[in-house]
């Protein structure tokens, strides 16, 4: 008998489990007919936010803005700033500088903020500021490419004098990069308590790795922010952090993957920021592969992608098609189309026969008993892109293997040379010299293919001679378009940085460089 | 007295599993459509006519893709399943058989150790060392996975080595192989088959948690767990890509389990003659 | 039994000693340089070739990569008999400090899911033994089978979406705090009870046929009573199976961390293999062996302790 | 012993039918059985294994499996309301203890190993709330002293693996009788246990039924037992009750044939004489022979024997007598410490490996449980080729045919030679055990408690068998028994053994010549428990 007064309990168990399980199914119907209600949005409702809650992949791991990465946080996140930023648009605009003036081709003198100050109230001087910078330098590896061929000295209390090793160079583009973060030197940065930078927001509390909370510096030189608080957490799984926003818990999620986009745009209580970045996705070969040493191979490999089809597959359609390599940076927009216009899978077969690689009863091209095989290495978001790269190039007779996994893995690949092709995203933003020559010098540091091409590297040099701007963009664009054509590369599209942003937040501006503008003066919360 | 429902579950599961199999390797001729056909227009649809499962965001059939998928899935797990059952059965038999030698000693020492290991970094390595590939990520599983096999089949062994059966075939004069292979290793049989249906299904999820580490099978080859793996980004807006293997793995493991409990019950002669 | 617990406290140091060995050799072969990952993978701005070799190498001195594997393993060694795990490369605090922040997290969350498992896995697997053939131990079956083959990020997920999305009482941040603890518990107990119940399930059924049963139902004790009898003799493998689940719970939980943003060791072991962080690597998984092996040791000691025959090395024998 | 007509009516059970499925098909496994127990008797339900007796007990006290099926039947306990059996009834737990109690076969299982002996008083007292916390102690040392414990605080204190099984007993009886039950199921009560202890708890049993005036239902195979004990006898056999009276009646004047062969099988035939005396040349000689676990009390201490061609000798003692390991020395399962062991002119105390394993050819063991001794995977046949497979005797064929022969000459023929031990009777099993032993032509057989486990009239069957092939095949034995039935009937002489020592050796035919003490308290328990 008692046997029966068991088994009650239990029942009522098993429902509870079994609603708990199925009670997403009917309103995930509900989401895809467009349902107006919402929940979290109308909490949300009755009271405006005192804190700003931002979700992020990863956050600091300490408060030194020398220690990796750090300074890209504090930058981010609104406590931390540079001398120059790069607006939306792409133009560098001055921050902490006043203004920056070229005095001769190795000589810049750059002007400070008058009333710029720490947030300890000291006043941002140019002894502070080169001290930071050497500090810098001294402290953080990752700072060495932007400012190895830069010499700093004060002239007075607010000028700063740079000294460049070569001629004509951007400087205020260099110090717009975050690790050039301007701190007080003389501050520890073992706590919140020591911590001494310049920006709106100041650390009130900060657990590495997990959260960071900020609060308004009430000495801040420029224009105060409306939010009272801002908190940056860590909220590792992307998925989760997508919930985190859907639920109200936290308003702006960043490194949203590009799988969650659909999801996204579904939800009625978020905005979706799909900002193509100025980098751009990209193949590349390894040339010293025999099969790759033919530049008409490489060619038909670059015909037969069809981009449109990729953007749709495996960037949900928030990205445009980038034919050659510079073209995602928003100033070379006039190149994107310049040599491989259309999707010719024709054109492409065709260069396959030329170069010996013929169509054999199966479908495969083969040449000397070999079949025309790639193995290409994908690392972190970019499987689909492989996946569907692989099919594109099954449809000309290729059979390409996708191989996924940590990009450790195609590191290890690369050092030891065994590797045919991988997809990375190089940044296009920034000197058109520096970015080409790190792509296509043979001594280039991302001239992973080993890519030397004597026409190539005399345009480089001419280009790092001429004096003009109008002559460096036209030397850039003949560099980029005569790459493409020998396709030691192959451009597809530039990669989205997807942010989700729940709708009672206003003022957030989409930005290509991630680090810049996430925390802004003028967020502020509204009533939907 | 359980023997009827016993050689009713061992029938279920075989005639399930049958079934499963048949769905699987008939693939090709069930479900002509290619597994790795790209459809842009017929994106994360939703189950239909023309697709009874729906699409993945590839726009490629999911029903087509389990059925194909399975091949890899079954005949990988299954192989990798059956080494680590041979291995462990035969390690964890020769342990149990000299209790407390050197070699016994030594067996479960290592398998503390694989017992406290952190499997994946494990799995990174063996992807480091030999490349990315389900053949790798199945030999890293191998590699743990014989540890639980082996500690069943010690203490079984042990227990069987002290039962007046092995007393007398030692008095009959029969050698320690015999022994081991007619009167030990049956014992450890039936429980060590109960447990290795049980594992199978950690074994299709624990590929599906691997899968984002690089390891498992590679794209565009369909296999139930990174198929799982792959569908959980459209969880909330496409959870039927998440069915379809789902449906197919708790499938597998339910014909598995009803296998293994019905062998049980048949392994164990004395089941039927302990009425009353 | 003084005695069996010294060769069990030798048997352990042995253990970690071991495994520390392999540990340290096995994260050395795995890819990748952490020197490299340092110095970044921004892909903002190409090095200057020459500049990069020698900035690598001169990290790679620093971080004291450079020498031979086994001065490295040595200098571990020598550090770890201090008490010192080193510092993480990534973040340049000690790996120590780290990991006292993260385990009390990872033990409670862990703790938690343990008696959720074990409540839900006794309660039903009990009922399922006493009421074993009937359409109620079917279902149960059914279920375990189900929870058994379905990932533990589906569950999760859902969980989340229906419980922090849809009805808003659970928060999602990334805080350890007790109002958050419930439900990665709950779904790990859940994905764990399966297990549970099944030893439970199986070995009652074996101990109500025993003959004591029989006896005790003639001396007229209600049929509760004598299941719990019966439990009196399940508790010995439950024991041992409860180890073994602990022990995968600190050591394996890095998905549901994940999911329900947990800050606990999993996440920090995962972040560690992404950066190649040796140090915290290292330090992670010596704190996972030892922990496993002191819980080993507890469930031993519990043997000797409750079992008053005390006769045999039972542990072994928990039957599916 | 008198029964008083018109006693009153404790118990009645009637139209008893029960029935398991088996191979597919229901199996009738008690048939109309209808019988009364009146207040203050004990009445004897004998029969062989596989009668029905233990579904009797079960049926009585509600604990037949889930699987039996009682087709009809009526349980009347007086006080109670009568019992339909045949569908569910919910008043098991009223009945149950204080109605009808209920003694086990093998005490040691009958007890929560996990539990105190303290916990299982404290709780049965409890379930019938029969006495308060305070009062729990002084009424379970009240029962263990009536049950002869001279110090029942250490026993409330004990796990029931730190007693012996006799005690075991005393304790499942004070359990029972501390809530005084109407009836009193012993099944087997004493079979588990050896002879001294069996005896003890025989008289307890005895003496307390007279003073609580008790009424017992005795489920027993012995008939010994039950002439001794019981006012009235049940005689069972398939199911049926083939014929019930008063004791003296029905054992004295039994009128069912199948009475009456039961009776005859408890005579052991005893042609001892007629075994040709044996050989001068001794086969086995044990000299010496040391054996201990720890130190305090050595399990072997010092055993001389000497077996000689064609001998059979008995070894004679209680359980725990060391007579097992000596055999087992012998077969090499165990080693000894000290002393030693020839076969022939061989020392084999230390054989290891292939030399033990040519000791097979010459040395061979039967056990007391011959279905465990028996892999249940293989047929009869199989079995039997086992030993001929592994010292490669004959091809296959010859193999098959030797196996064969054996196996008729034990009396395993037609079908049931291809039958695998789940599938064979107990007593065919020990047929088949010895037909492998015998497969190699041994010059020893040692059959260690070779028969305590069976039957009274396959005991019969085994030991004439034995009896048989020895004159037939010429081997000699060493049987050991503590069972002085069997050994007087069969041995040449009869070694009595008693902690680890034999403290005499007696002719098989004048057993009770015997002068030690330990052999007269063995004699003594193999007499009429009646004369104790």
């Amino acid at each position: 008998m008692h046997r029966k007064r068991m088994i009650w309990p239990m029942l009522v168990l098993l429902v509870l489990i079994l609603g708990a399980c199925s009670g997403n199914q009917p309103v995930t119907e509900g989401k895809d007919s467009a349902a107006p209600t919402n929940e979290p949005a109308s909490q949300t409702d009755s009271k405006i936010p005192e804190e700003l809650v931002i979700a992020d992949q990863e956050i600091a791991a300490a408060l030194d803005p020398v220690q990796p990465l750090t300074s890209s946080y504090l930058v981010a996140i609104g406590a931390g700033e540079t001398l120059f930023k790069a607006d939306p648009e792409g133009r560098i605009q001055p921050v902490l500088a006043d203004s920056a003036e070229a005095v001769d081709a190795t000589t810049w003198e750059i002007r400070l903020k008058p009333d710029a100050q720490f947030w300890s109230g000291k006043k941002l001087d140019a002894e502070s500021v080169v001290a930071s910078l050497e500090r810098s330098r001294e402290l953080d590896k990752q700072i060495t490419p932007y400012i190895q061929d830069l010499t700093f000295s004060a002239i007075d209390e607010s000028t700063l004098q740079v000294k460049t090793a070569r001629a004509n160079m951007d400087v205020p583009l260099n110090l717009s990069s975050y690790q050039t973060l301007i701190h007080n030197a003389e501050a520890s940065y073992d706590s919140v308590e020591h911590m001494d930078l310049t920006g709106m927001y100041a650390v009130t509390a900060f657990e590495p790795q997990k959260r960071m909370e900020l609060a308004i510096n009430e000495n801040y030189w420029g224009q105060k922010p409306t939010v009272p608080r801002v908190v940056h957490e860590q909220i590792s799984d992307e998925q989760t952090r997508m919930l985190s926003v859907f639920s109200g818990n936290s308003h702006i999620a960043q490194k949203m993957p590009v799988s969650a986009i659909s999801q996204l745009q579904a939800e009625e209580a978020v905005t979706l920021s799909t900002t193509p970045a100025s980098n751009t996705q990209t193949v590349y070969l390894n040339l010293n592969r025999p099969k790759f040493q033919d530049a008409k191979v490489r060619q038909a490999l670059a015909w037969s992608v069809n981009r449109e089809e990729l953007i749709v597959q495996a960037a949900e359609g928030q990205s445009f098609p980038v034919t050659t390599w510079l073209s995602s940076n928003p100033a070379f927009a006039e190149a994107r189309n310049a040599v491989y216009a259309r999707y010719d899978l024709e054109r492409a077969g065709q260069l396959l026969d030329e170069a010996g690689w013929v169509l054999d009863g199966s479908g495969i091209r083969m040449k000397d008993g070999e079949p025309l095989n790639i193995k290409l290495m994908t690392w972190g978001g970019d499987r689909a892109l492989g996946e569907t790269l692989q099919y594109q190039w099954a449809r000309l007779g290729i059979q390409a293997e996708v191989q996924h996994g940590d990009y450790s893995l195609i590191e290890t690949a690369r050092e030891s040379g065994e590797w045919d092709a991988f997809i990375e995203a190089w940044s296009t933003f920034g000197e058109p010299f520096t970015l080409l020559s790190g792509q296509y010098a043979p001594t280039g540091g991302g001239n992973y293919g080993g890519f030397d091409d004597a026409k190539t590297n005399e345009l480089l040099q001419q280009l790092s001679e001429a004096s003009d701007e109008a002559s460096r963009h036209a030397l850039a664009l003949e560099v980029n378009a005569h790459v493409a054509e020998q396709a030691p590369v192959i451009s597809l599209y530039p990669r989205s940085q997807i942010t989700a942003i729940s709708r009672n937040l206003e003022g957030f501006v989409d930005h290509f460089r991630p680090f810049e503008n996430l925390v802004n003066e003028n967020l502020k919360f509204v009533s939907p | 007295m359980n023997s009827r429902r016993a050689s009713c579950a061992l029938g279920f599961g075989v005639a399930l599993l049958a079934l499963l199999a048949g769905s699987v390797f008939t693939a090709s001729w069930l479900s002509p459509d290619d597994p790795l056909a790209m459809n842009v227009g017929a994106r994360l649809q939703q189950p239909g006519m023309e697709h009874w499962l729906g699409t993945d965001r590839f726009g490629r059939d999911i029903l087509t893709r389990t059925l194909h998928g399975g091949q890899t899935t079954l005949i990988s797990c299954g192989l990798a399943l059956l080494s680590a059952v041979l291995i462990g059965m035969l390690l964890g038999a020769l342990a149990g058989m000299f209790h407390g030698s050197v070699f016994d000693i030594v067996l479960m020492r290592i398998i503390d150790v694989l017992l406290a290991f952190p499997f994946m970094v494990f799995a990174m390595v063996i992807a480091a060392l030999f490349g990315t590939s389900l053949f790798h990520l199945l030999f890293a599983v191998v590699v743990v996975w014989w540890v639980s096999f082996a500690r069943l089949t010690r203490s079984l062994v042990f227990q069987a080595k002290n039962s007046t059966a092995v007393d007398a075939a030692r008095v009959l004069g029969t050698s320690n192989t015999v022994i081991l292979f007619r009167e030990l290793l049956p014992q450890a049989l039936g429980p060590v088959l109960v447990l290795a249906t049980f594992e199978l299904g950690n074994l299709i999820l624990a590929i599906a948690a691997l899968s984002f580490l690089g390891l498992g099978s590679q794209p565009p080859s369909p296999e139930w767990g990174s198929m799982l793996a792959d569908g959980r980004a459209h969880f909330m807006t496409a959870p039927h890509v998440l069915l379809g293997p789902a449906l197919w793995i708790i499938l597998t493991v339910l014909a598995f389990n009803c296998i293994g409990e019905g062998l049980r019950d048949r392994m164990d002669p004395y089941e039927k003659a302990r009425i009353g | 039994m003084g005695r069996r617990l010294l060769v069990a406290v030798l048997q352990m140091l042995m253990t970690v000693f071991v495994a520390s060995l392999v540990l340290f050799a096995l994260i050395r072969l795995a890819p990748g340089d952490p020197a490299k990952l340092l110095i970044g993978r921004t892909m903002d701005i190409a090095w200057d070739a020459a500049a990069y070799e020698s900035t690598l190498n001169e990290l790679r001195q620093e971080m004291g990569l450079n020498g031979s594997l086994f001065s490295q393993y040595a200098s571990w060694i020598g550090s770890l008999l201090q008490l010192d795990l080193g510092t993480s490369f990534y973040t340049d605090r000690s790996v120590a400090a780290e990991i006292g922040e993260r385990l009390p997290s990872t033990f409670l969350l862990a703790g938690t899911a343990l008696i959720i498992q074990m409540a839900i896995g006794l309660f039903i697997g009990i009922l399922s033994a006493v009421h074993s053939g009937t359409w109620f131990d079917t279902v149960v079956r059914l279920l375990c089978v189900g929870l058994a083959s379905v990932p533990g990020f589906v569950i999760g997920l859902v969980l989340l979406l229906a419980l922090a999305v849809q009805m808003g009482f659970y928060e999602i941040s990334s805080q350890a705090t007790l109002s958050r603890l419930w439900l990665p518990a709950l779904t790990m107990g859940l994905l764990g009870a399966p297990q549970v119940i099944r030893v439970v399930r199986a070995n009652l059924l074996g101990e109500l046929g025993q003959v004591y049963i029989q006896s005790a139902l003639s001396r007229g004790l209600s049929s509760t009573r004598v299941v719990w009898h019966a439990m009196r003799n399940v508790l010995l493998p439950t024991i041992t199976l409860t180890g073994l689940s602990f022990t995968s719970y600190i050591s394996g939980a890095v998905v549901i961390e994940s999911i329900f943003a947990w800050p606990g060791l999993g996440e920090y072991a995962l972040n560690g293999i992404l950066h190649k962080d040796y140090p915290a690597l290292q330090g992670y998984a010596l704190v996972m062996v030892l922990s496993v092996v002191v819980i080993h040791l507890m469930v031993e000691a519990l043997y000797v302790w409750l079992d008053p025959r005390m006769t045999r090395r039972k542990k072994e024998a928990v039957h599916e | 012993m008198k029964i008083v007509d018109g006693q009153k009516e404790k118990l009645r059970i009637e139209q008893l039918e029960v029935s398991y499925p088996q191979e597919g098909a229901m199996q009738t496994a008690l048939k109309s059985v209808t019988f009364t127990l009146y207040e203050g008797e004990i009445l004897s339900l004998l029969g062989e294994s596989g009668s029905g007796k233990s579904t009797v007990a079960k049926t009585l006290i509600g604990l037949l499996p889930s699987s039996a099926t009682v087709r009809s039947g009526t349980l009347i306990l007086s006080g109670h309301s009568s019992i339909d059996l045949s569908r569910p009834s919910t008043s098991w737990s009223e009945i149950r203890g204080r109605g009808v109690a209920m003694l086990f076969q093998d005490a040691r299982l009958a007890l929560n190993p996990m539990m105190k002996i303290r916990e299982h008083f404290r709780e049965t007292l409890h379930a019938h709330r029969l006495a308060s916390k305070e009062q729990i102690a002084s009424i379970s040392e009240h029962w263990l002293t009536r049950l002869g414990f001279t110090d029942p605080s250490t026993i409330l204190n004990a796990y029931p693996h730190e007693l012996s099984g006799g005690m075991c007993q005393r304790v499942c009886l004070a359990l029972t009788l501390c809530l005084r039950p109407q009836v009193l199921i012993a099944d087997e009560p004493t079979s588990a246990l050896d002879t001294v202890n069996q005896r003890e708890v025989l008289h307890l049993l005895q003496s307390l039924q007279r003073e609580l005036g008790l009424t017992v239902l005795l489920i027993t195979h012995d008939i010994a037992l039950a002439e001794a004990l019981s006012h009235r006898v049940i005689v069972l056999n398939e199911g049926r009750i083939v014929e019930s009276g008063l004791t003296s009646q029905v054992l004295r004047e039994p009128s069912h044939d199948y009475t009456r062969q039961l009776l005859a099988s408890r005579d052991l035939t005893s042609d001892a004489k007629a075994i040709s005396p044996p050989d001068a040349s001794s086969l086995l000689t044990i000299r010496n022979l040391f054996k201990t676990y720890d130190a305090e009390q050595p399990i072997l201490s010092g055993v001389n024997v000497q077996l000689h061609v064609g001998e059979i000798i008995g070894i004679l003692g209680q359980s725990g007598c060391g007579k097992s390991t000596l055999a087992r020395c012998v077969v090499g399962l165990e080693h000894a410490q000290s002393g030693t062991i020839h076969f022939r002119r061989q020392d084999i105390t230390h054989a290891k490996g292939s030399a033990r394993r040519r000791l097979a050819r010459h040395i061979q063991l039967v056990f007391q449980d011959a279905r465990a001794s028996l892999n249940p995977r293989f047929s009869a046949l199989e079995l039997v080729q086992t030993p001929l497979h592994a010292f490669r005797v004959g091809d296959r064929k010859e193999r098959l045919e030797r196996a064969r022969y054996l196996l008729e000459e034990v009396g395993i023929t037609g079908a049931a030679q291809h039958r695998r031990p789940p599938q064979l009777s107990t007593g065919q099993c020990q047929r088949v055990a010895i037909a492998r032993a015998l497969a190699l032509q041994p010059e020893v057989l040692i059959c260690d408690e070779a028969v305590s486990a069976l039957d009274m009239s396959v005991q019969a069957q085994i030991l004439e068998l034995l009896q048989r092939l020895h004159r037939q095949f010429g081997f000699s034995i060493l049987m050991i028994s503590h069972d002085v039935r069997v050994l007087r009937a069969f041995c040449h002489r009869i070694a009595v053994m008693h902690e680890g020592r034999f403290v005499e050796f007696l002719q098989g035919n004048r057993l009770s010549s015997g002068e030690h003490a330990h052999t007269r308290l063995l004699l003594q328990g193999a007499d009429e428990p009646e004369s104790v």
